[in-house]
């Protein structure tokens, strides 16, 4: 256990290194180099060679790479040139934001799509499994931004049930503790305030789940049918087990390997997705503030992301072998 | 007993046991073709990417009105919140600049199927030959390969964690706004996906029997990466391939709405024609609606007959 | 009478779509309290099926069974789904063929023994872990307590069948079916299984049907065999008489194909030709006739019948019976 | 709670018995946002977040907004108006060669932080920003002051221009004298920008501790800029936070505030990037008011029963000319065919809000300046083809950018006006190679580094003197038009050497004439833009210089 740990960890330090080297060349290569990035085409020579020099581009290329590599290491990912603020501090501002809401569409997506799957493979040909199998396919091509619109549409400006945008109803003024607006209700008792920022996720947590859920629809279906006609769920019926046992034990628990291993991956996707659908609620996230880095062309921000992102991918999926190495006992051992 | 009962007897037997059926070892591909035929996902899929090609192709041959002319823009005011919806003259009504949103989804059509296409095939090419190199090494390196595959597999890996709109962004950023960045971003976001894909495929068939066969016989290995596992290991990624486009066609639709898409509005892209209509979707939601079910549909094709070939052809998830 | 009686049992797959194919065709067979019964044949003869019709496990689509199997007076068939339930695991029991597919690999041995107890026994916990102990002890599983900690995958072929087995007694059934527990294991093995199993019937008394192609494991075990041919039997005798006087074409080429060490050297084997799948149907004739060295015109008129042509309770479905020993060994190569 | 029980009480059933809990839960703190019943929270979405919380760094709408509400200057405009008035000073006046101003100061004002207002106070904010080092002298963060006193007492830029501010006084407790070196039509115009607000002095002494940064790629705000607690003005309001993460700024009414106080007692500020985005939100009843309205939403939300009123016309869009991306443009036969191509009237009649007018001139026709006789170049397809011919410049291909992702109130939907433009020239003829940028800093930089041969930009007044509209850009030499007419720049800076307002006045029409003669670009038009309240909301007197003061609203 420990040593898988260990040894993902260590996977780690290449894949970032790589992904560094990359982000370095395509600072590199920006148009004009970072001091135009910077400075916008209007730079006088002069100027240019000022910020090359304070960011120490007249060295020679290694040097430039070791220290853009030191400052990483420090967490120094450099300054937003839109809130110039420490790009680092503005990801821990935000990151709350946007974990709240992944967790909570993964959630949806989980608790979902798991049953739908397992219950369409049951009586597979059935109305529930066709409903569930097209369903999912559309869920997949529809457009994130455009259901994130619709659901808003309908649910926040017609029906007024939830809020329309934001992270939290200005009328609450919640303490602020660790930045996780839900947790914090809890721990200070305001559960007003966990109760309204759970209203604010809601929508954006289902338009984000959308794709998840369709995959695990599908992916449970798929890994119960082939469970379902295996030899030891047969054993199992021969021991005349109760049929919520055979279900429960010997089927779901061996259809759920696959299906943890896809929820890792799609968090990936997850991510993208938020960017798209955090903008369309205004949600204080990452997300949106990747959008407006986007349309700002904050560089510094943008480049720590990819970096962070990179980050919580590669240990979101060391966790995620972990789960998977405590259900499936084979693992464990080679 | 006598020779003439002895040969009918036999004859009499032979024409018993012709009747029952005998097993036919029919090859994959015609077995999964079998099964696609008999498959409705697969068939509808078939029929919408059928329709959606030929609007593609013929569509801008038959449009009423050039989709970029603002003819009726002094019918439509935007800034009253005053639009023109369907009517004799223009079926899908008119977009915000007075122009005919008939001919504008007809002629999207193929601008939407070129970005879908070519990205594809951009993520298609490049991930085959990442893909292919590792498997190749893995497969038939020894030890020195398996290293250099752990290495590009690092790298996928590295890619995979990406958001497919960072690429993207940081594509446009490179090249400038374009609808060429569109398309390489798209596509760089499958490379990985293909690499992987293809690499597994070609591990599992680099075990199977008749590779260790091949090798024994002291067949160049090469030629057995080129002539036996790659042609073998095809069949998931072309599947993925008719997946991918239509993931292409969203994600090229996502990043419009991004403001990311093609520089010149005028001509008509779904994605685009989507995004810009989100402003006006109170008062004239059809001009969202057009491109946004185009699109659904569109992608909804693909993915019938990806997911069918798919079942075709893992005998999984068939039954 | 007997524990249980299997008359004209019929099973047919298919349906929809694809041609309906007779997987079991009017078997007819009885196994009393106590007595081995062996059901032989090649693969695909349909003893399988018939075993996993009895035990109600096979998968409801596209599937007609006829016929009727009475266990204890009672029809299985006709049987509610519940009383089944009730019934597999605690009256009757199975052994199934591979160990290891047939073990969950992500439920500890333990936990699959226990389950049974205590769906069955009622029993919990403690009493129940301590019990599962005795149990994986009585199949011969050294320091059963740790093994009840352990995943299938950590066992040994052998202790995977005896877990397995220790399962199948858990609740002392009265009839115990084994489909080939012994196929997938090596030799040595093999006979410490057929040993235990042996001793499990001496001791409890249990009704045993075993499934089984391997006519050394017949002779070992059964007291009665059924010899099974393309969903028929077709011939049906005690364990002596059968190895004394294959009387059935078919039989007695399985007999003969068995390499025998008293058999002079140098002399050559003689299989029987073809496979199963060369069959004619039972409607025309007698399915094994295009296999058969000594099949006739009449062998094509109909079904032939059960008739008993040697001796009283040697049941034979033959035309053109092997009557004299003597023709057993100068079989046409 | 008020939002929270009406949605408990719509929401899903499931939620219901949280909600009861939740509500159980909330009573105590019921009352700090809500008096009996009565709202007492109003919360007005903007477009971008505040860049800081001290209005001397800032030189963007959004942060103006903010700050306006807890900063006051000396002088202010008329709520609703553009004329002067007297802001913290009561009456002010100026030596005839305006160089030397005296203030007579506003008595018994405080600072949010319980400071006095007086004279000292006022020579502390200035030479303050006179005294800036370092960052602070980067024109990203003073542009302000840049603009209007020029440099600083040690400039460390060569690019830095003169400093033309000289001292403040305090002659005593409550007059303050300002002298500057030259006249400047900047004055006293100047003295009413939020960005010359006066900070406590108190709060000065916390800045001058704290240093901005700037590591190579970009400024790091002063710590005090991004949180409140230091920052303290006079201003009806005082902020009293700063939450980033959900995009919001509170501010409380400040009671001692010396005019009429705020009529609402929490004040909040909310960012809600896009146009629909914002709509939906006040449809949906989750904020009170919002800016930037899309023209195409005005009348919609008026049917809603909405109020949606329309500031006063005082902004200038128009087509910018770069002679140095494209030499052809140094014919002005080119430029004269460009702007009879495009087709003004309709762009005003279909995208512009309205009340929007076809603009004739840089500068809309309710500043002091403005000339009633100016050249004129109406839509004419034919002329244009024309002019290109005798220019020998049939086959004219013309790069034309256009910002993506941005609305200005000057420039709803950038690229819809774009688009019908592009009809237009190439109606004439003209081919446009089509360039979409990000409004910043791509499109922003490339406008005025000149790079762009045609552009779309505009300008929303500061204060009302003409000078700060084509002063901006006709004074001299500038990338963004490339060219070099000493009739123009003459022309232009004529006025702004004058002290009196009405010799200016004149001096501007002139300027206008000359302008308007050499064509180095081409006005489109003048638009107001709206301002969305909800149905229960008295909106504050919308201005003309977007300066609307909330302490005005309040709930029917």
């Amino acid at each position: 256990m420990l040593r898988l740990v260990v040894r993902r960890l260590l996977q780690l330090i290449p894949t970032l290194l790589g992904l560094s080297v990359l982000l370095f060349l395509w600072l590199d290569r920006l148009p004009g180099g970072p001091a135009s990035a910077i400075l916008g085409e209007k730079a006088t020579e002069a100027e240019v060679a000022r910020i090359n020099r304070a960011l120490g581009l007249d060295q020679p290329v290694y040097v430039q790479y070791w220290r853009f590599l030191k400052r990483i290491a420090e967490l120094d990912l450099g300054t937003s040139t839109q809130t110039g603020q420490p790009v680092w501090d503005e990801f821990v501002l935000r990151f709350p934001a946007t974990v709240e809401l992944s967790l909570l569409a993964i959630l949806i997506a989980v608790a979902v799509g798991v049953p739908l799957g397992y219950f369409a493979a049951r009586n597979r040909g059935g109305w529930l499994d066709v409903t569930a199998v097209s369903g999912s396919l559309v869920g997949i091509c529809i457009p994130v931004f455009f259901l994130a619109l619709i659901l808003k549409g309908i649910f926040a400006v017609q029906l007024g049930i939830f809020p329309s945008y934001g992270r939290q109803d200005t009328g609450i003024n919640a303490t602020d503790v660790t930045g996780f607006a839900v947790l914090d209700g809890i721990l200070t008792g305001e559960f007003d305030a966990s109760w309204d920022a759970i209203m604010h996720l809601i929508l954006p947590a289902v338009a984000l789940a959308s794709i998840p859920l369709a995959v695990i629809v599908r992916m449970t279906r798929a890994s119960v049918l082939e469970v379902q006609d295996e030899d030891y769920v047969r054993t199992a019926e021969a021991k005349g087990l109760k049929r919520s046992v055979v279900r429960s034990r010997h089927v779901l628990r061996n259809a759920m390997l696959p299906v943890v291993t896809a929820v890792g991956l799609l968090t990936g996707s997850l991510l993208s997705g938020a960017v798209l659908t955090e903008s369309v609620f205004s949600f204080g996230g990452i997300g949106s503030f990747i959008r407006t880095a986007i349309d700002g062309r904050d560089y510094p921000v943008l480049v720590g992301f990819i970096m962070f992102i990179a980050m919580v991918y590669v240990l979101i999926n060391l966790l995620v072998d972990l789960a998977y190495s405590l259900i499936d006992p084979r693992v464990r051992v080679h | 007993m006598s020779v003439a009962t002895k040969t009918d007897k036999i004859q009499r037997l032979a024409e018993l046991t012709a009747t029952k059926e005998t097993s036919t070892g029919a090859s994959l591909w015609r077995e999964a073709f079998r099964r696609l035929k008999s498959s409705k996902m697969a068939i509808i899929g078939a029929v919408i990417i059928a329709v959606f090609v030929v609007i593609a192709i013929v569509g801008p041959y038959l449009t009423p009105y050039a989709p970029t002319a603002q003819t009726w823009r002094g019918e439509v005011f935007p800034n009253q919140g005053k639009f023109v919806g369907p009517r004799g003259e223009n079926w899908f009504g008119l977009d915000h600049l007075g122009r005919d949103m008939f001919s504008r989804m007809l002629v999207g059509a193929r601008q939407t199927l070129l970005v879908g296409v070519v990205s594809t095939l951009i993520g298609l090419v490049a991930g085959f030959l990442i893909g292919g190199l590792s498997g190749a090494a893995a497969t038939l390196g020894g030890e020195a390969g398996k290293r250099v595959d752990s290495v590009i597999m690092r790298f996928i890996d590295m890619m995979l964690a990406l958001p497919s709109l960072l690429l993207a962004v940081s594509v446009a950023a490179v090249m400038g706004q374009s609808l060429t960045t569109v398309m390489i971003a798209v596509g760089v976001v499958q490379v990985p996906v293909f690499a992987r894909l293809l690499r597994g495929s070609m591990l599992a068939q680099g075990g199977a029997d008749y590779v260790l066969a091949a090798q024994s016989l002291g067949v160049r290995k090469r030629r057995i990466v080129t002539s036996q596992i790659i042609p073998n290991s095809l069949s998931p990624v072309i599947v993925q391939a008719t997946l991918s486009l239509a993931t292409a066609i969203i994600e090229a639709a996502a990043l419009s709405y991004l403001g990311l898409g093609n520089p010149d509005p005028a001509i008509p892209e779904w994605g685009v024609m989507l995004a810009q209509a989100q402003r006006f979707f109170d008062n004239a939601p059809m001009m969202a609606v057009y491109p946004a079910v185009g699109i659904i549909i569109t992608a909804l094709g693909f993915t019938l007959l990806g997911e069918a070939m798919r079942e075709a052809l893992d005998p999984k998830l068939r039954g | 009478m007997s524990l249980l009686t299997v008359d004209e049992l019929t099973v047919t797959f298919g349906g929809r779509g694809r041609k309906a194919s007779r997987a079991v065709d009017g078997v007819s067979f009885e196994v009393d309290q106590g007595q081995v019964v062996g059901l032989v044949g090649e693969s695909g003869c349909g003893k399988s099926v018939t075993s996993l019709a009895l035990m109600g496990l096979l998968p409801a689509k596209g599937l007609t069974i006829g016929g009727r199997a009475e266990f204890d007076g009672t029809d299985l068939f006709t049987m509610s789904p519940s009383a089944r339930r009730d019934l597999r695991g605690s009256e009757m029991a199975m052994i199934f063929q591979d160990p290891l597919s047939s073990l969950n690999p992500v439920v500890p041995i333990g936990v699959q023994v226990t389950e049974i107890l205590e769906r069955h026994r009622g029993m919990k916990g403690e009493a129940a872990r301590k019990e599962a102990a005795h149990l994986l002890d009585r199949v011969g599983i050294p320091d059963p307590t740790r093994r009840l900690k352990e995943y299938p995958h950590q066992l040994s072929g052998g202790m995977r069948q005896r877990a397995l087995i220790a399962m199948a007694v858990a609740c002392a059934p009265r009839l115990l079916i084994a489909d080939e527990p012994t196929t997938a294991l090596d030799v040595t093995i093999q006979a410490q299984i057929l040993e235990l199993l042996k001793e499990l019937v001496d001791q409890e008394g249990t009704a045993l049907l075993m499934i089984t192609h391997d006519l050394g494991v017949v002779a070992g075990l059964c007291d009665q065999v059924n010899v099974l041919y393309a969903g028929k039997v077709v011939e049906s005798a005690g364990r002596r008489e059968l190895f004394a006087h294959p009387t059935h074409p078919y039989a007695h080429g399985l007999l003969g194909s068995i390499p025998r060490l008293d058999a002079p050297r140098g002399e050559p084997l003689n299989p029987i030709r073809g496979s199963i799948n060369d069959r004619i149907a039972w409607a025309d004739g007698c399915a094994f006739a295009p296999r058969c060295d000594r099949y006739e015109m009449g062998c094509l008129s109909g079904t032939p019948q059960l008739g008993e042509p040697r001796a009283a309770g040697h049941q034979v479905r033959c035309v053109n019976p092997v009557l004299d020993d003597a023709k057993a060994e100068e079989v046409p190569a | 709670m008020r939002i929270f029980k009406t949605r408990a009480a719509r929401a899903i059933t499931a939620a219901v018995a949280v909600g009861l809990i939740a509500t159980g839960c909330a009573s105590e703190r019921d009352s700090d946002n809500e008096s009996g019943g009565k709202k007492d929270t109003f919360v007005f979405a903007g477009a971008g977040d505040p860049g800081s919380l001290d209005p001397a760094l800032a030189s963007d709408g959004e942060t103006f907004r903010v700050t306006r509400q807890a900063f006051e200057a000396l002088l202010e405009h008329e709520s609703g108006g553009t004329k002067l008035v007297g802001g913290l000073a009561e009456t002010w006046s100026s030596n005839d060669a305006g160089t030397v101003w005296t203030f007579n100061l506003r008595k018994g004002v405080k600072f949010h932080d319980g400071e006095e207002f007086n004279a000292a106070a006022v020579c502390a904010n200035y030479d303050h920003w006179f005294n800036w080092k370092g960052t602070y002298q980067s024109s990203a963060v003073s542009y302000y002051w840049q603009t209007i006193m020029g440099g600083f007492a040690k400039n460390e830029d060569p690019e830095t221009p003169e400093a033309n501010y000289k001292s403040c006084t305090a002659k005593d407790e409550h007059t303050a004298v300002i002298e500057v070196k030259q006249p400047s039509a900047n004055l006293p115009g100047g003295f009413s920008l939020n960005a010359l607000a006066i900070h406590s002095p108190k709060a000065i002494k916390e800045y001058e501790k704290q240093e901005a940064t700037a590591k190579g790629d970009a400024i790091t705000y002063p710590k005090y800029s991004q949180e409140a607690g230091t920052v303290a003005g006079t201003g009806p309001y005082k902020i009293v936070k700063w939450n980033k993460g959900n995009k919001e700024v509170t501010l409380e009414r400040f009671d001692d505030y010396w005019g009429e106080k705020a009529k609402i007692k929490n004040l909040v500020f909310r960012t809600i990037d896009t146009e629909e985005g914002r709509r939906q939100a006040l449809q949906a009843g989750d904020i009170d008011g919002y800016d930037l309205v899309a023209p195409a939403d005005v009348k919609t939300l008026e049917n809603e029963g909405y109020v949606v009123p329309t500031r006063g016309v005082f902004n200038l869009f128009y087509v910018g000319m770069s002679q140095t991306a494209n030499p052809a443009l140094k014919k002005k036969e080119v430029r004269q065919a460009i702007a009879q191509a495009i087709d003004k009237e309709n762009l005003v009649k279909t995208q512009l809000p309205e009340g929007g007018k076809v603009a004739d001139q840089f500068m809309p026709d309710t500043i002091q300046g403005y000339s009633k006789n100016v050249t004129q170049y109406p839509h004419d397809p034919a002329k244009s083809k024309q002019l290109l011919k005798k220019a020998g410049a049939q086959n004219l291909t013309i790069e034309f950018c256009y910002p993506t992702e941005v609305t200005r109130p000057y420039m709803p939907a950038p690229q819809d006006l774009f688009e019908l433009m592009k009809a237009d020239l190439e109606e004439a003829g003209i081919k446009v190679k089509p360039k979409a940028m990000k409004w910043a800093p791509d499109y922003l930089d490339a406008t005025e580094a000149g790079s762009c041969a045609l552009h779309m930009l505009g300008w929303t007044g500061d204060f009302n003197d003409g000078y700060n509209f084509i002063g901006t850009w006709f004074a001299g030499f500038d990338k963004q038009w490339g060219f070099k007419d000493k009739r123009v720049f003459d022309a232009v800076n004529a006025g702004s050497k004058m002290g009196k307002a009405e010799e200016r006045t004149a001096a501007y029409q002139k300027a206008n004439e000359v302008i308007m003669d050499y064509l180095p670009g081409v006005p489109i038009s003048s638009s107001p833009p709206a301002i969305a309240f909800g149905k229960n909301v008295n909106p504050p007197k919308v201005s003309p210089l977007t300066q609307e003061v909330f302490a005005e609203a309040s709930f029917k």
